[in-house]
């Protein structure tokens, strides 16, 4: 796998965001000069906290958001401001899958709608269409087809939803995924089906995957790597297993702590609510405010990133 | 050189009782007032000019009589350009100052001063206005224009220690108003004023002691309270006025509606087809003009006659020879036999044409003018039978008034009003004049012009009266616009509270309260009811 | 490859669309049957009015000023018009007026709004403080002032007039309602598949949109007879033509309720009233329809007992 | 603050707005002011005194730029020009005259309709169900279906004419004199009895509904839910929480009730010949006194701007997440 | 298993919805006691009752939902036979609740202060305003928030101090027993925790009892003594927490449920989701509700509604345990 191409090739990735404040007009950056690469069918599961910037990585992929520096690389093809028709060809190689399967699916089309004009848009016509969307059903498991096909979502169940959410997103055949907090919103019974879909997915179409997620559990059960992202900036990557094991960084111990089932208890601390500061103009490390080790240099500098392993790379001036 | 005596038929009647219930009139639906007492502003609030100011005579155009105010008699010389005026004696400003010649000349000479304050146009006729002792004004004319010293010697006369230091008087609302005429202002709001008699005006005690003046917005609120007896003298229209206002008191409420001018269709001369004389004798004979009279204007005017006169208050001036051809006929199968006759064939569809030319044309009239609307359908209908098509334009007032009076005139047909004097000569010249003011027609006739000429330059009734059947002829045989019927003056009385208002058997007086000059006179000849 | 999980349908009475519930839910309601019962009248009154109204509604034929009879159900106008040939074409008039209207301005509304809450950015500020705009300026004024510039109008006339001055409010709520869609994830769905904005609008969002379009519609239909009908009245229209506002101008005009004429002017103003509880009606219940909250619950058990 | 100024900037824009508007209309019409003012004079007016007028108006033929910078500082300034109809008094004279008449009337129904209309709603969305809340609503919208001065016209005819109950015109009657005395008082109140209620009717339906339809959704918050359960007593679980939130809403749609008054407002001061701006307005529009319709429509157009602006201060007190967030509207 | 009076006692409780389609099941036959100063889970699917039942317990059933059948008291009182006026002293007093969402309830336009104060005047009139504002400051130190937030609008803090103010607003009359409806799982993990711990602080220092509705087991697992599981309106399982894991006995929904969560340190991780959907609750299936899913199904379990089993650490509603000691009640 190593010795692969990157499908994804994510550089110095920052957006930015205007604000209202006081009058003036400033910025927020929910992603901060962010960098990463995914190889084909490999999972990226991107962890982080509200807020912290996830959605808008995963959106900027899509491109739905526009990147404001940095570049986007996908296949070796620069697609950092693409536009028009180069968009609408990209966008048969990235889809995107959202969280809310309620919101994420027009309550006023039939399943068939959802599927067959992503399907025609891409070039299929005739019957074709119609043997695409029951190939599509039955991939993601959505049984018997032909009940499915003429039904709203809202007669469906969350995880059915999901299922036609995912099934709209394989419909162009992309090779790269964006997963935004799939099974967040569903309930506990439910999601093991949907990873269980995703994982199949991966393994059967190659098929590469930015998983995002506030879940360390399915973040290591589903992706290769784990990045975790606090303030918009990266603050630790490594592969699942590692960073559960051996984290470095004080954020990802503080959300192994978090987590119910994982070996680290320890106290939080008492400003463990405060949410981080994206405005753009900010000093040090975002994580500062909270960080258990802080010293005066975080306050003051960006911490480098350091390269602890030859998959493990975390960014805190106290490791 | 001639002194004319004005003669007045009906002298200021001299009285003592003098009753204190307000006199409600309502000249016209009205918005609300503003505090406007101005005699040169065409603006100013009914009454200014005739309750409050007063000219040297008034000249009515109902009855024809000469009413003489602040002037008492006036008389021609130097081959009718030099204008001598008798200034009445006695007269007080309400203030209590003497009216003298002095005010008289500082009016003129104010007007000269500031033309837009000349409303009447004075200064286009006159060269100059000197005093001659304190009761005696001579007016020089620039050349010889007799009846155009109705409009000078029908002038405000306003006082010069008031006036001389107003400045532009243009400019001025005169909220505070001081004149000679038989009240003054009380009180004034937005939603009424009140006029109080002045106990010292120089025709006697003024028998009402207020007259009031309420604003009301639209027809219907004013009629509602005309029905109810809340108003004495109105000038509003009413539809059914017998059943919506005399039959809620028969006994004390009146209405006459005298002829006040003649509504014509005037037909635009410089139209190739419409100069053509067959084509407007057509329209004339093919227009049901008693229909016109009876649906659209309620039946509560006739129709006009076909010499342009307004009758009967012209009466005296009909040439007998044309009596027989006094009323226009209705005959719609001699108008097609004329259009046949000239050369016309009807085409497709059913309309005269020549030369590939059909008689279509566009008819333009107010726009929100609702009577006049109903006429025009009417008229419609009537020249689709016989084969001329025409077209309806309701037009907004400012367009269509812009239409008709530009120099380069934009329609085709319109239905319009006239402007009537004291003598037909007033009409005949604003109507037919080359340089009339109101030549919408835009007739060019010399002989029409030499007529009226003739009559301006005497003061011989004989001559003056030669010259008008000459316009009669003309008006007669050519019909450069076609008459319609009469509009009518609205009036409405009740006398419940007084009595001596002019009446249908006494029309001695434009009755309608927002006549100018003529209602002071008629507030004057009231007296309370027993 | 196919993941093991059988699909438990979800029992549905039948397989109804979702659009029929709404519709099923606005045909249950007895508010909404009766004010389309009322609707549905006036517009079949409107349809065949040539073939309802006895004469020629401008012909004065007639005795004038008869109160009504057999011959004349409203009596005769003071110029001996037929009042009731009048009012069915003026049915006709005003309904085309409001129904036109409303749908002028429904159309306008949705592609203000809808566009702008979409777009974002400076489109949207622009159109945004557009609409604000119009929907402070007092409505009627503002179309007197524009009527007392381009006089004797149509109904037509009006009616266009009126629905480009009063897609304001459509438009707000359009808006916002464009906005919070929009952010919905199945809007950027679409778009990752490849839909362009004008199919957004019409193919995503518009359907979703269906009962704010309807009460808009109603809404702005109600308005439109009311201004056309006020309009009219203070003769700004075309005096010539047949609509109830029309109607009642002619009989302010004829002195018709001085004179006692009451079958003149209380028909035309019956009919609006009822045209617009009618509408009224309609809005109502599908504000309760749509909202569940609004709803007023039938309990056929009390709320507390229970003890069975 | 910033939603001060926010909300301030609105007002601004849309008052230059109106202004525009206002220079435009009569701009994009046929012919020019000088011709409908000559129009005026119907044929009456001799030509030797036409200049004279023109002089008068002070009509111009600068560039339309100059004109329009021109009118705007003079708008501004407060010369709003003279009226045609009542020349030579100022537009600013006449509307002055009128403008207190409407503000006093419709300021003292829109306060009784919004309050009555609001404690109704209020009261019926807390019956719901009950026999008020399915009646109400159903009665008051037929009223609001009525067209106002059809109503006017009638009660006028029935109650006025016929039946001598009210007076049938004018804001006072004309025996009283103007001032701070009872009759007069007495007088204005009695005359603007007839005209309330008619703007009541019609307007009164939309306040009941909405603070019904707002309430019944308030109701089902779950802060509501929370505070009943946490022992809040009813009425203060009404008026505090329900109802303070339930007419936060309301304020914004406050606008749209506001232009539907004064609409009704024209057309029945028309009928009740009530010395107001509607009244001014028809009457000048029929006169064709363009100055005085640009100044009418332009003080209606600014009195609702700054009432609505004044409203939304008075939200942004009402609603503390406002004050923060700046304009959503 | 405790001798003490429970707080709560739940007995044969249904609740229904009166909808459009036909009654909604929400809560069927349900038993349950908290005792004092106890921790209870409540677990359960999305739509499985859980609120519905605490809203039950707190008589706050609004609208189209009734109970139809059981009782419940609350330390020995049954609220339903109370007067308005007894029921509102009563809760809040006795009895409170923590919202599922805090943002929602929380009133918009009042300050945190006026809320909490509101809550303290309407129970104790005798208090002084004074008294009352500071005592409502002394409730935000016991939920760690800083005093200034007394006058801040509930917009202007973050959602982890939305729900601290709830719970300070839940404990401000000192309760017995506190209902916690999901009171975190808006919230960020970290947060969550950090609330969790002091939810468990503050038990331990007031001593109420309190019934914990998530539907995160693993959440639950750590803060209550017991857990009840929720399955289509009944509690299919009530069990010691410290068993919650697989190789324990279990229902076959538990187990499900257990399988269905990735363990974050466990060597080998393989997850199995429960197949299928919850059932309809307008009507229900007629056995066992969870057979169509069940893997375990019998014929039996779709014909008849199981028994109640006690084991060693759990009772459990399930044909598979018939070997076990049978209970009536949990
Ligand atoms: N279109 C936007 N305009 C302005 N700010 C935005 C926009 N989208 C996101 N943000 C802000 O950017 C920050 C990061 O948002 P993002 O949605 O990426 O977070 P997230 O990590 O996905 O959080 P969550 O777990 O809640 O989904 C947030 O503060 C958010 O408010
Ligand atoms: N107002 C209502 N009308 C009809 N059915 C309702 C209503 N409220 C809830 N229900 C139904 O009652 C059942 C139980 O709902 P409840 O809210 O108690 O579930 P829950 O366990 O709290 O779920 P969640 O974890 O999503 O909060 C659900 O099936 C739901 O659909
Ligand atoms: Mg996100
Ligand atoms: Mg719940």
């Amino acid at each position: 796998m190593s010795e692969q191409r990157n499908l994804v090739e994510v550089k110095d990735l920052l957006v930015k965001f205007p604000i209202a404040d006081g009058g003036r007009r400033s910025f927020i950056r929910p992603v901060d000069h962010v960098s990463f690469a995914i190889k084909p069918g490999e999972v990226l599961a991107l962890v982080g906290e509200s807020g912290s910037g996830k959605s808008t990585i995963g959106k900027a992929l899509v491109r739905i958001v526009e990147p404001s520096e940095g570049t986007i690389h996908v296949n070796d093809q620069d697609v950092t401001h693409i536009k028009r028709r180069e968009l609408v060809a990209y966008r048969r190689y990235v889809q995107m899958v959202f969280q809310d399967p309620f919101g994420s699916l027009n309550p006023t089309r039939t399943i068939e709608q959802h599927l067959t004009f992503p399907l025609k848009k891409h070039g299929e016509r005739g019957t074709n269409v119609s043997t695409s969307v029951d190939e599509l059903l039955e991939r993601v498991g959505l049984t018997p087809v032909a009940e499915t096909r003429v039904k709203f979502p809202h007669e469906l169940s969350g995880g059915q939803r999901q299922r036609v959410a995912i099934a709209r997103a394989l419909a162009v055949n992309p090779k790269f995924l964006v997963a935004d907090e799939p099974i967040s919103m569903l309930d506990v019974s439910i999601r093991a089906g949907i990873l269980k879909l995703m994982n199949q997915l991966r393994e059967d179409f190659n098929l590469a995957f930015l998983y995002i997620t506030h879940d360390l559990a399915s973040a290591r059960y589903f992706g290769n790597r784990i990045m975790v992202l606090y303030g918009g900036k990266v603050m630790e990557t490594a592969n699942s297993d590692e960073l559960i094991r051996h984290p470095m960084h004080p954020y990802t111990r503080l959300l192994l702590a978090a987590t119910p089932g994982s070996g680290i208890r320890g106290a939080l601390p008492e400003t463990s609510n405060k949410a981080p500061n994206l405005v753009e103009g900010r000093k040090g490390c975002p994580f500062s405010d909270r960080c258990p080790l802080v010293t005066d240099i975080c306050r003051e500098q960006d911490p480098p990133i350091v390269q602890v392993s030859e998959t493990h790379t975390t960014a805190c001036h106290h490791v | 050189s001639t002194s004319t005596s004005a003669a007045s038929p009906v002298s200021h009647a001299k009285r003592s009782v003098q009753s204190s219930t307000p006199l409600e009139v309502v000249p016209s639906p009205n918005g609300n007032f503003q505090d406007n007492f101005n005699p040169f502003s065409a603006n100013a609030n009914y009454g200014t000019q005739g309750i409050i100011y007063q000219p040297l005579f008034y000249f009515d155009n109902v009855s024809g009589h000469t009413f003489p105010l602040l002037g008492t008699t006036y008389s021609w010389s130097n081959g009718n350009k030099t204008l001598t005026v008798n200034i009445r004696k006695g007269v007080k400003w309400s203030d209590g100052k003497a009216f003298t010649a002095n005010d008289v000349v500082f009016t003129f000479n104010m007007l000269k001063h500031y033309p837009a304050a000349d409303t009447n146009g004075d200064w286009t006729m006159l060269a100059s206005v000197k005093a001659d002792g304190l009761y005696k004004v001579v007016f020089q004319f620039k050349s010889t224009n007799v009846p155009f010293a109705t409009y000078i010697l029908g002038s405000a006369i306003v006082p010069q220690h008031i006036w001389s230091k107003m400045g532009d008087p243009t400019k001025v609302a005169n909220t505070n108003p001081v004149g000679t005429g038989p009240y003054t202002l009380e009180s004034f709001s937005t939603q009424d004023y009140k006029y109080l008699a002045n106990n010292h005006y120089w025709g006697g005690i003024p028998p009402v002691k207020t007259v009031d003046f309420p604003a009301y917005s639209g027809n219907d609120s004013a009629d509602m309270a005309l029905a109810k007896g809340n108003i004495d003298w109105s000038g509003s229209f009413i539809p059914n006025v017998q059943s919506l206002f005399v039959n809620h008191d028969t006994q004390h409420n009146h209405y006459f509606f005298p002829p006040g001018n003649i509504v014509m269709m005037y037909t635009n001369l410089k139209d190739p087809l419409l100069s053509q004389l067959p084509v407007r004798q057509a329209m004339s004979l093919a227009i049901n003009r008693a229909q016109l009279a009876q649906e659209g204007e309620y039946g509560y005017t006739k129709a006009a006659d076909a010499l342009g006169l307004v009758l009967p208050n012209n009466a005296a001036w009909i040439d007998p020879t044309l009596k027989s051809k006094l009323n226009p006929a209705y005959n719609p199968a001699k108008a097609i036999q004329i259009l046949e006759k000239a050369g016309y064939k009807k085409n497709a569809q059913g309309i005269f044409a020549k030369n590939g030319k059909a008689l279509s044309f566009t008819l333009q009239v107010p726009a929100g003018w609702t009577d006049w609307d109903t006429d025009c359908q009417l008229i419609t209908n009537d020249l689709q039978k016989v084969g001329i098509h025409v077209t309806v334009n309701e037009e907004q007032t400012g367009a269509y008034n812009n239409n008709l009076s530009q120099p380069k005139k934009d329609y085709q047909l319109a239905l319009s009003w006239t402007n009537p004097g004291p003598t037909p000569y007033f009409l005949y010249e604003n109507l037919l004049a080359s340089k009339g003011n109101y030549n919408v027609e835009q007739l060019n006739s010399p002989a029409v012009n030499a007529a009226l000429q003739s009559y301006s330059k005497t003061t011989n009734l004989a001559q003056q009266k030669q010259a008008i059947y000459k316009v009669e002829n003309y008006m007669a045989t050519q019909l450069p616009s076609i008459p319609l019927f009469y509009g009518p003056i609205w009036y409405e009385y009740r006398t419940t509270n007084y009595t001596g208002f002019p009446t249908q058997a006494n029309p001695w007086i434009n009755p309608a309260p927002w006549t100018n000059f003529a209602q002071g006179i008629v507030l004057m000849h009231l007296h309370p009811a027993k | 490859m196919i993941v093991e999980t059988q699909v438990v349908s979800v029992p549905t009475k039948k397989k109804a669309k979702r659009m029929n519930n709404t519709a099923a839910a606005f045909l249950h309601n007895p508010k909404a049957m009766t004010g389309l019962v009322i609707f549905l009248i006036f517009v079949l009154v409107a349809i065949f009015a040539p073939l309802i109204a006895p004469y020629d509604p401008q012909s004065t034929q007639f005795a004038p000023l008869q109160s009504p009879s057999a011959a004349h159900w409203f009596g005769t106008t003071n110029t001996g018009q037929d009042i009731f040939s009048q009012f069915i074409w003026g049915t006709q008039t005003s309904m085309i007026v409001g129904v036109g209207a409303a749908v002028v301005s429904t159309l306008v509304a949705f592609l203000v709004g809808v566009y702008g809450g979409l777009r974002g950015g400076v489109a949207d500020s622009i159109l945004n403080s557009l609409s604000n705009i119009f929907l402070v300026m007092p409505g009627l004024a503002l179309l007197i002032l524009i009527e007392s510039y381009i006089k004797n109008t149509t109904p037509l006339l009006n009616g266009l007039i009126i629905a480009l001055t009063g897609w304001a409010w459509g438009a707000r709520v359009f808006r916002s309602a464009a906005m919070s869609i929009a952010n919905r994830d199945f809007i950027v769905a679409a778009r990752l598949s490849g839909a362009g904005s004008l199919r957004i609008m019409f193919a995503e969002i518009l359907p979703n949109m269906t009962s704010l379009i309807a009460s808009n519609l109603i809404y702005a239909c109600l308005g439109a007879i009311m201004a056309e009908a006020g309009l009219a009245y203070l003769g700004f229209e075309n005096v010539a033509s047949n609509s109830w506002g029309t109607i009642l101008f002619w009989a302010q005009n004829g002195g018709a309720m001085m004179g006692g004429a009451w079958w003149w002017f209380v028909p035309p103003g019956v009919a609006i009233a009822i045209v617009g509880t009618s509408l009224a009606l309609m809005n109502y219940a599908i504000d309760q329809i749509t909202n569940p909250r609004l709803r007023v619950q039938k309990r056929k058990k009390a709320r507390v007992a229970g003890r069975a | 603050m910033r939603y001060f100024l926010n909300r301030l900037g609105f007002l601004i824009v849309s008052i230059w707005a109106a202004l525009t508007l206002n220079f435009i209309l009569p701009r994009l019409m046929p012919g020019n002011p000088a011709e409908i003012m000559l129009a005026k004079f119907q044929g009456r007016m001799p030509p030797q005194a036409l200049h004279a007028f023109e002089l008068q108006f002070g009509f111009s033929n600068k560039p339309m730029i100059t004109q329009y910078f021109n009118y705007l500082g003079s708008m501004l300034t407060g010369h709003w020009g003279l009226s045609y109809t009542y020349y030579p008094t100022s537009v600013q004279t006449i509307i002055s005259g009128s403008l207190p008449w409407t503000l006093g009337l419709l300021g003292i129904v829109w306060v009784i309709a919004v309050t009555f209309g609001t404690f109704t709603g209020i009261f019926i969305a807390w019956r719901r169900g009950g026999f008020l809340d399915s009646v109400t609503p159903i009665i008051t919208m037929f009223f609001q279906s009525i067209p106002q001065f059809w109503l006017a016209l009638v009660l006028v005819y029935s109650l006025s004419f016929s039946m001598n109950l009210f007076p049938m015109a004018h804001g006072y009657g004309n025996s009283v004199t103007m001032g701070w005395n009872f009759p007069f008082v007495s007088s204005v109140v009695y005359h603007a009895i007839l005209p309330a209620v008619v703007i009541f009717l019609g307007s009164v339906s939309g306040w009941i509904v909405g603070m019904r339809n707002n309430m019944m959704m308030t109701l089902g918050e779950d802060y509501i839910v929370f505070a009943e359960a946490k022992g809040v007593p009813t009425r203060r679980l009404i008026f505090n929480y329900a109802a303070r939130n339930a007419m936060l809403p309301q304020i914004t749609s406050i606008a749209i009730a506001l232009s539907t008054i004064i609409g009704g407002q024209i057309l029945i001061e028309q009928v009740f010949s009530y010395p107001g701006i509607g009244f001014q307005l028809t009457s000048a529009v029929s006169g064709e006194d363009y100055p005085l319709i640009q100044g009418m429509f332009l003080i209606i157009a600014v009195t609702t701007l700054l009432i609505n602006f004044v409203v939304d201060m008075i939200y942004g007190r009402l609603d503390p997440r406002v004050r923060r967030r700046g304009a959503t509207s | 298993m405790s001798d003490r009076k429970p707080v709560l006692e739940i007995e044969d409780l249904s609740v229904a919805y009166q909808t459009a389609n036909g009654l909604v099941n929400a809560v069927n036959d349900v038993n349950l006691k908290v005792y004092p100063e106890e921790i209870v889970g409540l677990v359960g699917e999305s739509g499985s009752g859980k609120s519905t039942m605490a809203y039950a317990i707190m008589r706050l059933l609004k609208g189209d939902a009734f109970v139809t059948k059981g009782h419940i008291k609350v330390m020995g009182e049954d609220l339903y036979a109370l007067s308005p006026k007894e029921l509102r002293k009563f809760r809040w007093n006795k009895i409170s609740m923590v919202f599922q969402s805090a943002m929602s309830a929380l009133n918009p336009v009042m300050t945190v202060q006026t809320q909490i104060v509101d809550t303290l005047t309407s129970h104790r009139p005798e208090m002084s305003k004074a008294e009352a504002i500071k005592r409502a400051g002394e409730l935000l130190d016991v939920v760690r928030i800083d005093r200034k937030h007394l006058n801040s609008y509930p917009h202007e803090l973050s959602g982890g101090m939305r729900q601290r103010v709830v719970i300070a607003i839940a404990i401000a009359l000192s309760p017995g027993f506190v209902i916690m409806d999901e009171p975190t799982t808006a919230l960020d993990v970290v947060v969550q925790r950090s609330i969790l711990d002091q939810i468990r602080e503050i038990q331990q220092v007031e001593k109420f009892a309190v019934l914990f509705i998530s539907h995160d087991f693993s959440l639950v697992a750590e803060l209550a003594s017991q857990v009840a599981i929720m399955y289509a309106g009944r509690i299919v399982e009530l069990t010691k927490s410290g068993t919650l894991r697989l190789g324990e006995r279990h229902h076959p929904y538990t187990e499900g449920l257990l399988r269905a969560i990735p363990h974050l340190t466990a060597d080998e991780v393989v997850i199995e989701g429960i197949p299928g959907t919850p059932p309809n609750l307008v009507n229900l299936p007629s056995g066992c509700a969870f057979y169509p899913r069940c893997p375990l199904a019998t014929d039996e379990c779709r014909k008849a509604r199981p028994n109640l089993y006690q084991t060693d650490n759990a009772i459990i509603e399930c044909h598979l345990f018939k070997g076990d000691r049978e209970v009536q009640h949990v």
